[in-house]
């Protein structure tokens, strides 16, 4: 038949257009669609994965010191992105997904860019690693900073304090669980084992706090009643006194 | 009367200049240039003299050279008679002379030998006026020996041209045998007839057609038919066209070749007085279908402008053999005014193709281009040259095709035979296929793209404008007011073709005529219907005045007209190639039409073969056609 | 009064107002049911209102290439000539002016359109717009052969052995005789007619010269704000035109006599010729190479219209 | 009154001129799939014009290559006033994963304004339909600040 389709068109005329009328009626994407980034601050760690693993480099942070800690903002440039999704799956703490929303348009390019900020407190103690690492080198690898140093040959550990972020992704990755921030020991006056438990320090003390009995060779510190005006280390003639970490 | 002396003065002056020219036009461009323009403005203003008495009053002017007026009813001198249809075609001649010439004292500037320019172009214009003024068919003859020898000259003229030559030399091959075939019919009614007076003749031959005066009219037809350039005697006609100098190739389209068809008019409904025959009628039809057709298909092949145009000169030509050939009064009304509009336009396309040339340097389809921004007045003129060939309302040459095809389909009703249907058919694609050629010629060399080498060209200077403003003018007045243009010259013209006796008459004495028994055919004024231009004129200008009236009211705002300064460098103006800066056409102006031409590859493939260029093939043609043109008198006409 | 009568057939009735607002109507139609026929919505029938307003509304940019007179001349030229030739054709029993149409009249004043539209594009400079009107012309040169044996097949079967070229005469043969639709020897002629009207038309698929896929809308490439839009409704015009002309030519005999009512017989006769010329056979087609519609229209189309001259003139 | 309508009808017959700088043919393919009969953006009279002259909304795809710069900034300036500028994707925006590569000259912004941006890669068709009918809007407001 010269034309194959004439049956087809006239059959069409009767019959209802496959138009989705679609400003009127919003249709919403098959599952699967990968469409605006929603991001959650809250949940985030700032761990700075997602923006390692992003291609067209779409992902963006800032920081910024205020009181109480550290301002920290997330920028997902929605017209950079390629929505692959790579950022969504990597992101341990599911802060960062991408909806089913596809209507992304604007007339300013800065309505497409979606941001989230939170503050951090600066809390944590110093990145430690306690006994029992087995210079394996997950937490180096990855660190989003390049801030640990493994060497396995000197089976030595390091960390660069000052590029930490304290993310904890070294230690959620840490196959032997000896990575941890150390609390911060709360200081106090100790007293070393050189003690000749003269009894200058408690006579010496403005308080009354340290109690010293050279019978039974003990020296104990109420803690409460210390003000670390630290007059009991200047007068211990051992020099065993000083203010260090309690246990 | 005084006026009766004025066309032999006219010729006179002609060949006078000429000969004045030889005499003092070597050294002095001046006094070649006033010798010239002196003579054709003698001879135009001699002629348009006439205009009153002949065409208006209706009179035939028969004068005798040397009183040799006839003895014993037998015409012993060379008459000249000047009735109407002589008057029509005198008129056309002068007027092409006398634009020739103004035209070309700026257009010849820049070549040499003007002198010999100016005898031979004098020379040609006195010949074809005489031809068209005679009343004796050896004078004629003797006309067209001058005729084709001049012509010979000027199409070779400028032989530092490749081809002019070889121009010349086909020309001369194949005029000479048309010119020996004409007077070896002259002879032969000479030997009939006992006389060479063309109103003696008429009324002796009335109706009594012997083997021996047949055989005259074949030759005498072939004779003139060569002299016309109708397929297959066009060959020469393309070559001398595109070699001659613009001037000249219009006065060849213009004249020379009106001339041929004056003759075969003449020959036909005067001498022989055969239009009645159906036998005749279908010859001349045939042959200007074809010539039509093979006209127009090869001038759409052309990549030279010239070339293309003498091509429709031909194609044109047959045009008007057609419907002169339908012997109706329709017809030859519309064969005449086609033949007078052929000489407007197709003289214009040509000062147009001189123009460019003057200006451009080429007249190469391929090279040329963009040209209407350097040259917009030869841009509007050339745009209504081509409108008017290709017979768009209201130009002229709409309303004599329109007549054309109302004469050729009225003889197709009424005479039943389906042949002049398809004539009909043919003309009107032939039409188209004259305005495609044209839109070929103005996307090459007027619109388009603008070459590198072009961007200096400047406008001709006003000499050389001025005939073509008069002609574009014309174009447009006779197509507007074509009903005066029938009141006063078509139909005396065709009158005087259709109504010998008169004519015989006046030349022979009262009464010669009808003791000869010839009688008047009742000739009806040609029917126009009741479309008049001049009202849908009216009504065009009342539109688009209120047209461009709402476009300039719905624009007050920027979103007005705009268009570039002059020194622009904006983008905004450049022309859109796809975002490139600039890309040359891949479709050169000559290509245009492939999507056409590819389906007719096998005709034009043996065209090509015809059109071999050697002359010795184009003789053989014309003595095949002649042959066959004996063959067919032989045969059908009685 | 003459005058005014005149000018009202000229600017209202049937010329430019009416003419406009068919062409308008007629192709909001066209492409409505082009639509639904794709199984879409497709655009309001006043679209092409729309797209003609705002085209008056933009900038009209003339290129630096172009000669300026020539490039705004053009398409005013080609919608006076159109109205022109809406004028003349009869609307089924009303004339406006008695007795003044001709068939080659009208032959050439049809050409005149797409003369303007070749030389506008070519007054452009582009390259596109070469391409372009040489398609555009070798498609006049299709359709002409077939569109003059129709005129001759018509004239012939009308006038007999008289020569025939008045519209009037054809639609007085019509109201007498019946519609010349019914008449066996013209029924190819008015096959022929069908395909010519959208070759001059310019739809899909013989749309070759303004294929704006492929040479960019060729002709118009170069053409913006209202000189564009003009060149649009002429296209629409035509569309008016030509249905006109073949209700003219072959359904004359449907005319009642009342005015009111045969305009309303007209109107229809236009939407349906529409439908089954433009629309349809632009739904089921894709567009030709500019060769074969040459040759489709030398050889299938041809054929048809001399076939009816020829059986016209043996007296069927 | 006609410049009312006028300004109307600029919002109901847009038509597109699309220019691919270098694009994946992701976005162009599904602004073609708008014509489709399932999208059919003909709805609103939207139609693809051939030549920037026609255009009142120019869809730009493509992070904008080098040698596609230059083409884009001369079509640009062909189009006629009023006109709008569509961005489709992520590409002529940001450069997408191009960015930073010696023959990309993205973003857009440099050289010209941008009036919507659609963002995706690629785009879903009711996003541009939706991006698109924006601009419509936009190209009234333009017309009707002509008038004044």
């Amino acid at each position: 038949m010269m034309f194959p389709f004439i049956k087809e068109a006239v059959a069409n005329l009767f019959s209802r257009p496959s138009t989705e009328n679609f400003p009127a009626q919003p249709v919403t994407a098959k599952p699967g669609y990968r469409g605006r980034i929603n991001y959650d601050p809250e949940k985030c760690i700032n761990c700075g994965m997602c923006i390692k693993v992003c291609s067209p480099a779409a992902i963006t942070r800032e920081f910024e010191d205020v009181e109480g800690g550290q301002k920290i903002t997330y920028h997902f440039d929605l017209t950079s992105c390629t929505f692959c999704g790579t950022c969504q799956d990597f992101c341990e703490e599911k802060a960062v997904t991408l909806s089913d929303d596809y209507l992304m348009f604007a007339e300013n390019k800065e309505d497409l860019i979606v941001s989230g900020t939170r503050i951090k407190e600066k809390v944590k103690g110093k990145l430690t690693c306690a006994d029992g690492c087995i210079y394996c080198g997950l937490c180096a690898r990855n660190c989003p900073e390049n801030a640990i140093t493994v060497d396995r040959a000197s089976k030595s550990w390091s960390v660069d304090h000052d590029k930490c972020i304290q993310c904890g992704k070294c230690i959620s990755k840490c196959p032997k669980k000896v990575l941890s921030f150390a609390e911060p020991a709360p200081e106090g006056v100790i007293c070393g084992s050189d003690c000749v438990f003269c009894g200058l320090c408690a006579k010496k003390c403005p308080v009354g706090a340290i109690t010293v009995d050279r019978a039974t060779k003990s020296w104990s510190i109420d803690r409460e009643k210390c003000v670390q005006c630290g007059l009991c280390i200047k007068s211990c003639p051992k020099k065993t006194l000083s203010m260090g970490p309690i246990e | 009367m005084s006026y009766i002396h004025f066309p032999v003065i006219a010729v006179m002056t002609l060949f006078m200049g000429a000969f004045l020219t030889v005499v003092f036009g070597r050294k002095s461009k001046a006094v070649r240039n006033i010798l010239a323009l002196a003579a054709s403005c003698t001879a135009f203003v001699l002629i348009c003299c006439l205009i009153k008495p002949v065409l208006i009053d209706g009179e035939i002017i028969s004068y005798w050279m040397g009183n040799w007026s006839p003895v014993e009813g037998y015409a012993i001198g060379i008459g000249y008679e000047i009735d109407q249809l002589g008057m029509f075609f005198a008129l056309i001649t002068v007027f092409t002379v006398l634009m020739s010439c103004i035209y070309s004292i700026r257009y010849m500037e820049r070549d040499s030998a003007l002198d010999f320019y100016n005898v031979l172009f004098l020379m040609l214009s006195g010949s074809v006026l005489g031809l068209v003024l005679t009343g004796d068919v050896f004078n004629m003859f003797i006309m067209i020996e001058i005729m084709t020898f001049t012509s010979v000259g000027l199409a070779a003229f400028r032989n530092n041209k490749a081809g002019s030559v070889e121009a010349g030399f086909k020309y001369l091959v194949i005029g000479s045998i048309g010119s020996s075939m004409t007077l070896f019919g002259v002879a032969i009614l000479y030997g009939n007839c006992h006389t060479l007076n063309m109103a003696q003749l008429s009324s002796i031959l009335a109706g009594k057609l012997t083997p021996s005066t047949l055989m005259a009219f074949a030759l005498m037809f072939t004779g003139l038919a060569v002299k016309s350039y109708i397929v297959p005697f066009h060959t020469p006609a393309a070559d001398a066209y595109t070699t001659a100098p613009a001037s000249i190739s219009m006065v060849f389209s213009g004249m020379v070749n009106k001339a041929g068809v004056y003759g075969m008019i003449r020959l036909v409904y005067i001498i022989f007085r055969a239009m009645d025959k159906s036998s005749v009628q279908l010859l001349m039809v045939i042959f200007g279908v074809v010539t039509m057709f093979v006209g127009v298909t090869m001038a759409l092949a052309q990549h030279d402008f010239k070339r293309l145009l003498a091509f429709h000169s031909i194609s044109q030509i047959g045009y008007v053999i057609t419907a002169a050939g339908l012997g109706s009064a329709l017809g030859l009304t519309a064969g005449l005014f086609h033949a007078m509009n052929h000489t407007l336009f197709k003289g214009l396309l040509f000062l147009c193709a001189g123009a460019v040339y003057y200006a451009a340097g080429t007249t190469n389809l391929d090279k040329l281009g963009g040209l209407s921004k350097k040259m917009p007045k030869t841009c509007i003129c050339f745009l209504i040259g081509a409108f008017s060939i290709s017979g768009l309302p209201p130009f002229n040459g709409f309303a004599s095709k329109w007549l054309v095809y109302q004469a050729v389909y009225e003889k197709a009703v009424t005479s039943g035979n389906i042949f002049y249907a398809f004539a009909t058919v043919a003309a009107v694609v032939v039409s188209v296929m004259t305005l495609a050629s044209f839109i070929k010629v103005t996307q090459a060399v007027f619109f388009g793209q603008l070459p590198a080498s072009l961007e200096n060209v400047q406008e001709v200077p006003a000499l050389m404008r001025l005939p073509m403003w008069i002609m574009s003018a014309l174009c447009v007045l006779t197509g507007v007011f074509y009903d005066q243009v029938n009141k006063w010259l078509l139909a005396p013209a065709a009158g005087a073709a259709l109504n010998v006796s008169g004519y015989i008459d006046r030349m022979m004495g009262e009464g010669y005529a009808a003791e000869a028994g010839v009688v008047n055919i009742p000739v009806f004024a040609a029917r126009f219907s009741f479309w008049n231009p001049v009202v849908w004129l009216l009504l065009f200008i009342i539109v688009l005045a209120a047209f461009c009236l709402a476009i300039i009211g719905s624009s007050g705002d920027r979103a007005s007209i705009s268009s570039a300064p002059a020194d622009a460098e904006d983008g905004k103006y450049a022309t859109f190639f796809s975002g490139e800066k600039s890309m040359p056409s891949h479709v050169s102006g000559s290509d245009l039409f492939w999507g056409f031409k590819k389906n007719w590859k096998g005709y034009f493939k043996v065209m090509d073969g015809i059109h071999s260029g050697r002359v010795n093939d184009y003789a053989l043609y014309v003595v095949c056609a002649a042959a066959l043109i004996t063959v067919f008198v032989f045969g059908f006409v009685r | 009064m003459e005058y005014l009568k005149i000018l009202f057939n000229i600017l209202v009735f049937p010329g430019c107002l009416f003419v406009g607002a068919m062409g308008l109507l007629l192709s909001g139609i066209d492409r409505k049911v082009l639509a639904r026929m794709q199984k879409r919505v497709g655009p309001p029938i006043i679209q092409p209102l729309y797209d003609f307003l705002k085209l008056l509304g933009k900038e009209t940019i003339v290129p630096k290439a172009a000669n300026r007179k020539v490039f705004l001349g053009a398409p005013v030229v080609g919608f006076a000539a159109l109205v022109v030739t809406a004028a003349l054709i009869p609307v089924l029993g009303y004339r406006a002016f008695e007795g003044s149409a001709d068939l080659i009249v009208l032959l050439y004043l049809l050409t005149i359109p797409a003369v303007a539209l070749i030389i506008g594009g070519s007054s452009s400079g582009n390259p596109y717009a070469g391409i372009g009107i040489s398609r555009e012309m070798v498609t006049m040169m299709s359709y002409e052969l077939p569109l003059i044996c129709i005129f001759l097949a018509v004239a012939k079967k009308v006038g007999g052995s008289t020569l025939c070229f008045s519209l009037s005469q054809i639609a007085a043969y019509q109201q007498a005789n019946g519609s010349l639709i019914g008449c066996v020897s013209l029924l190819p002629a008015a096959a022929a007619m069908l395909l010519v009207i959208p070759a001059e038309v310019g739809t899909q698929p013989f749309d070759v010269a303004e294929a704006e896929t492929e040479i960019l809308e060729g002709p118009l490439i170069e053409y913006s704000g209202a000189p564009l839009a003009v060149f649009k409704l002429n296209t629409s015009m035509k569309m008016y035109i030509m249905t006109a002309l073949f209700s003219a030519l072959f359904l004359g005999g449907l005319a009642t006599g009342v005015t009111a009512l045969d305009v309303l017989i007209q109107v229809l006769l236009c939407i349906a010729l529409t439908l089954i010329c433009m629309t349809t056979i632009h739904a089921v087609t894709a567009r030709l190479k500019i060769e074969h519609l040459f040759k489709f229209y030398w050889t299938v189309v041809a054929g048809l219209a001399a076939l009816s001259l020829v059986l016209v003139w043996l007296g069927f | 009154m006609i410049k009312k309508a006028i300004a109307n009808s600029m919002q109901k017959s847009p038509w597109l001129y699309h220019v691919n700088t270098g694009s994946c043919n992701g976005c162009d393919i599904e602004l073609v799939a708008c014509l489709t009969p399932r999208y059919d953006v003909e709805r609103f009279g939207f139609k693809l014009a051939g030549s920037p002259r026609h255009a009142d909304i120019v869809v730009v795809s493509g992070p904008i290559t080098s040698q596609s710069k230059e083409r884009l900034l001369r079509t640009l300036e062909q189009v006629p006033e009023p006109y709008c500028i569509v961005t489709l994707g992520s590409c002529p925006q940001s450069g997408n994963v191009f960015k930073g590569s010696y023959s990309v000259e993205a973003p857009i912004d440099k050289f010209c304004h941008v009036d919507v941006a659609i963002a995706g890669c690629t785009v879903k068709p009711e996003a541009v339909i939706a991006g698109l009918y924006k601009a419509t809007e936009i190209l009234k407001k333009k017309r009707e600040a002509m008038n004044k």
